[in-house]
């Protein structure tokens, strides 16, 4: 299991995968082949993009424009047409080419694929995955820099996950397309090149299940997404001060694994959870009024949470790199929780 | 298009019964207490829902506004589950969970009545999507109010038919008002077909009160989409014989002119005249049809309220596929 | 002080004396006057409905269509509207009819409104007041009984207030008017009919500022809207067992008032929040992770949440009575927090 | 509508100048890395914003889209501070928190650049609503792409500017692109103008690089806008000359036939020509015109080089008014 390849090409392989064993998957949005009816690309068989940063590159030569649709600019109408087209049997992928978009068409998944199968009283089923990107850190600015899965993971009737590396990329978005259910699969655009190794074969990642990516005694470290290389770097920089900073990558934000967390916590007795997302009403604190719920009794003190602060994401690069959480913020937010690290 | 059989024009007749009587009934229970919720009717409007889906099988796909009840019948919905949905009762066709506004029966090929205005036209191009992509020669039919023509999704969706020739019809049911809100005010164009030329795909205004009239139009555009001519608009002009929902004063409603005659057409009666006219329906049968749908609608509602209400574990089923 | 009028009277009146103000205060929405060009309804300078639930009736007989104004149903394009117009120096105040339309229109909201003037550098303002409306236990199934509040909570760059009662919601509605920024006002469709003494004159209930409405120190209840009355009848409920809750409306959801909260929760040491949103990410959640963090040394037991389930709203009465959080629930959540308190 | 002024034409030849050397110049920086983010470039579609803004005041609104810089320096802003803007630099127009996409500046009624597709429309008709109400004679011009006429926000807009008559022209830039997809695929009308019948507005087609076209066609419109006669729809062609944003290969770019030769012309020395015909200007004034205008850039990147970036407090600035 030698080969390693990015984040970017984990997640097309991945499409393809599924794409390649059941033909009722097929993807719409915009550009993800781009140039549709140009005729020297038609003649060459070639997408144009394959998707503004090129995650969907190569997949309409081999799948041919029905089964990777490039659609006008109107996200309302392709998600909506996705949920139906869930509903009636096919397992559609649409990309939303930025979560900041979300505002175009959040009806289609707050009102629509996420209770269908309720308000049908079950008769429903909407297996459709909903890629799309967020997170700072592309100098984007503050309509394409957001981070709003929080958003979504509060809506009941969908999943969420947010992977971190090429291997759960791949065998998240599989198991996401495998899922029955409405899965939104959230890309985090600064990691697209990160390379790492990943198998060829098919295979799935559990949704739902977040992973122990360092075992710690000390302190545990909750991440979502990137976060996770935040919180290594604070964890090899606490272990040099004696501390064990045990970390967990979330993966799934929706439904989130209070087992893995709360087990943690029960053992460490000190929380920390590093989310990207403005800090009101998101995972992280989510996550802490659960473990401080649940877990209150073995807490040896108070829960903390490290996210980007409650404004828009700035342009400029400076401020960008001050909006988003870094492994100082995080080594000053430990030292308060524990009395011997030094600052 | 075939031509109305004799069979059809009774299929026809007993389903703009059903409706009538249906929607009748709703409106005296809503009165008493005993149906809660926001209830939306269709009478008035039954030569619209019957007119179309007497040219869909189960197969084919509809998707159905805030006003559905016409349009679940139409499609075929089961009268009884119908019922014990709006009553909110277990049996209901969404288990008690939907209710008014969100009936639906995937398995009939309806897509659900839908709170959101608007909320199908998106849904509708899916389905429509889907049709074509499987190779099938199904259809998806798209109904919608003249204020829904308004939302963004009316655009999006009707353009992205068009590009793609999908096999879907959009059957508008313009009955003058959206809630309290006059067309006339609303829609910067004059006649809401009017917008089919800017998404280039053919559009008609018709007599929404006349069955035949809209069996014809929209068993052509249903012809049309099955050969994979892409869609269609239809304009129904139409009128609610309720108010906008049960406990609407209605204030609004001109009570002369125009606006009066058409208030005063029943599309019921007429088809009735026509078919007994035409040899489609004997004078007799069309009693007989009358009577039966009375007695269906009786047995819906002694249905509905003998079935128990939902139980209570049932309010956190259903959100996921396990 | 004696004159008791209804909430939706109270809304009414505090529109009323808004626009009677302010010259530049409109409004906007769905048949929020009703019957535009009716002929016999103009004759007689009527308006049909005053919106769906009647809050603005008789003000478009009062000020006229020109500040009244009845809109096509194109939340997107009067949402956005608003914002333009505010941001060239009118006071808009829009109404989207039930708070679960907000994923026709939320972009006005997530990236234009509430970012304009971050963007621009300080330059923008934009005194806009979104009146809508939330809540179940109206059988309006699940469509038009969500509450959402708490998702736009998380927006950085607009406040979002949720009254309980008549007073607060006339006082509260003037000073979103009078605020320079976006507000969301956010009206419990269940409480229109709720009557109490408000005064006549034009006065502000300060945004921000919860209230104290029952002091106690054995117990902190947390509530936003309604939520209040449960958590009043919960504390009659208590008093009865010797144990004194200390009950804070909450009023304003973003920016929420933390030294309120905290301060009473120094002094109970045990805290319930109740909240009729779905239970991720939501206020409740912010508020114990806030307090977890925080004031954790202070709290005698795990930081407990009271809120709807992860389900949308099911139509069914029994259902969505079971749905709601109400006092049989939070008696029980107190028991847990509380040893010698008879379940 | 005024006859073409020889101060209007000086006026307007330096705007186009403008557009065209900042544009060409922030296109060799960003391969430089000195300018981050997402950049898209106006350079080639001149005609279009400088031909509209020629009309308007500072008092006049304009919403603007990501490719927001040409209506930018058409509508008056500074250019120092809009390059410094780009950089992300404290002295920008936003203080260097919007960038690019988001450059905007409210004193000379530039609503900002909107880095969403279709955002500007309900702002645009906001402004035109503030317009009328306030009994001004202002105007807003909503100027959006041809991918733009997809979103449904199109459609909610310009119906309601339409029921409203309000003072407000939508100036379509159809660059027969949105991203990679072209016009002719995303579009179920031939043309974008053809859908303002929908709306009951009037809508024309015209030459969008030839600067007098688009004079022409936008006088009138806003003529018609302040008079209170209601909106207009104008669809421009044109082309841009560079990528859809900074890093676009253009793969799907045409390299010959109709396409090429829209591509080949150049709106800049079409106008000169004009003028100096018309003696509007004269071969003296076109040069040092020229020339200043390429000084004024240098100035504008110099400035912007040497300007300080942004201290670190103002992240939490600008969030709300105190
Ligand atoms: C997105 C959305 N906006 C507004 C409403 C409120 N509403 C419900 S029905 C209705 C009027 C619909 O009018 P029309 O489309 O003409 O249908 P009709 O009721 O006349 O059949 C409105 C505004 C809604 N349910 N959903
Ligand atoms: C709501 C939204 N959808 C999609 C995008 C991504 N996007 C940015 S520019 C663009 C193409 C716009 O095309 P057009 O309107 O023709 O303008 P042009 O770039 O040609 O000037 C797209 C799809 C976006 N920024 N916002
Ligand atoms: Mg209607
Ligand atoms: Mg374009």
């Amino acid at each position: 299991m030698a080969r390693r390849i990015t984040f970017m090409k984990a997640i097309n392989e991945g499409l393809d995968m599924a794409m390649e064993k059941d033909e009722r998957v097929i993807l719409l949005g915009e550009d993800i082949a781009g140039g549709a009816k140009v005729d020297h690309l038609a003649k060459q068989n070639e997408d144009a993009w394959g998707g503004v940063f090129g995650v969907t590159k190569g997949l309409m030569p081999k799948y041919g424009r029905e089964r990777v649709i490039d659609t006008p600019i109107s996200e309302m109408g392709y998600m909506g047409a996705s949920v139906g087209a869930a509903a009636t049997g096919l397992r559609p992928v649409p990309e939303l080419m930025f979560n900041d978009f979300i505002g175009f068409c959040l009806d289609t998944i707050l009102a629509q694929g996420s209770k269908m199968r309720y308000m049908f009283g079950g008769k429903a089923k909407i297996p459709m995955t909903i890629r799309t990107c967020h997170g700072a850190g592309a100098s984007a600015a503050a309509q394409h820099s957001g981070s709003y899965y929080g958003i979504l993971a509060s809506i009941p009737g969908i999943k969420v996950v947010v992977p971190s590396n090429p291997y759960d990329a791949k065998g998240l978005l599989i198991a996401a397309i495998e899922d029955d259910n409405v899965v939104v699969f959230s890309e985090d655009k600064t990691l697209y090149g990160l390379k790492d190794e990943v198998p060829e074969e098919y295979y799935k990642v559990e949704i739902g299940k977040a992973k122990i990516k360092r075992e710690g005694t000390d302190l545990t470290i909750v991440t979502i997404g990137k976060m996770l290389y935040v919180a290594l770097e604070v964890a090899e920089r606490l272990a040099k001060d004696g501390i064990e900073a045990e970390v967990i990558d979330l993966i799934t934000v929706a439904p989130w694994d209070q087992e893995t967390v709360i087990n943690s916590v029960k053992k460490t007795g000190r929380l920390i959870i590093i989310d990207e997302a403005n800090p009101h009403n998101n995972t992280a604190t989510d996550i802490a009024s659960v473990v401080g719920d649940q877990a209150f009794d073995y807490l040896d003190g108070p829960i903390k949470k490290v996210c980007a602060p409650n404004t828009p994401v700035p342009f400029a690069t400076n401020l960008e790199q001050l909006y988003l959480p870094n492994a100082d913020r995080v080594i000053e937010t430990a030292a308060e929780l524990i009395d011997d690290l030094k600052k | 298009m075939e031509k109305l059989s004799k069979e059809r024009a009774e299929w026809i007749y007993k389903k703009m019964n059903d409706i009538r009587n249906f929607e009748d009934e709703v409106h005296q229970i809503f009165s008493t207490g005993s149906i809660p919720g926001f209830v939306h009717l269709y009478a008035g409007e039954e030569a619209i829902a019957t007119g179309v889906c007497a040219h869909l099988t189960d197969k084919d796909y509809i998707t159905s506004t805030h006003r559905g009840h016409g349009h679940c019948i139409a499609k075929g919905c089961d009268l009884d589950k119908m019922m014990a949905e709006i009553y909110g009762k277990e049996t209901g066709l969404c288990k008690g969970k939907g209710g008014s506004m969100h009936i639906a029966d995937i398995d009939k090929g309806m897509l659900g009545a839908n709170g959101m205005v608007g909320g199908g036209f998106p849904i509708a191009i899916g389905a429509a999507l889907r049709n074509k992509y499987l190779k099938t020669d199904d259809v998806a039919v798209c109904f919608f109010g003249d204020g829904a023509a308004n939302e963004g999704t009316f655009h999006e969706s009707i353009n992205m038919a068009s590009i793609w020739k999908l096999p879907v019809v959009f059957v508008n049911e313009n009955n003058s008002y959206g809630e309290t809100t006059p067309q006339k005010y609303a829609s910067g164009s004059k006649r809401i077909a009017d917008r089919a030329s800017a998404y280039g795909i053919p559009g008609e205004t018709i007599d929404g009160k006349d069955l035949m009239a809209v069996y014809e139009a929209a068993g052509k555009a249903i012809d049309r989409a099955r050969k994979g001519e892409g869609p269609t608009l239809i304009e129904c002009i139409t009128y609610r014989n309720y108010g906008h929902f049960e406990g609407d004063e209605q204030k609004y409603k001109a009570k002369e002119g125009q606006e009066k005659d058409l208030a005063d057409r029943d599309s019921i009666p007429e088809f009735r005249e026509y078919a007994v006219a035409e040899k489609l329906l004997s004078a007799e049968k069309a009693d007989q049809i009358e009577q039966t749908s009375v007695e269906d609608i009786e047995h819906a509602i002694k249905f509905a309220e003998e079935s128990p209400i939902p139980k209570p574990e049932s309010l956190y089923e259903n959100v996921f596929v396990d």
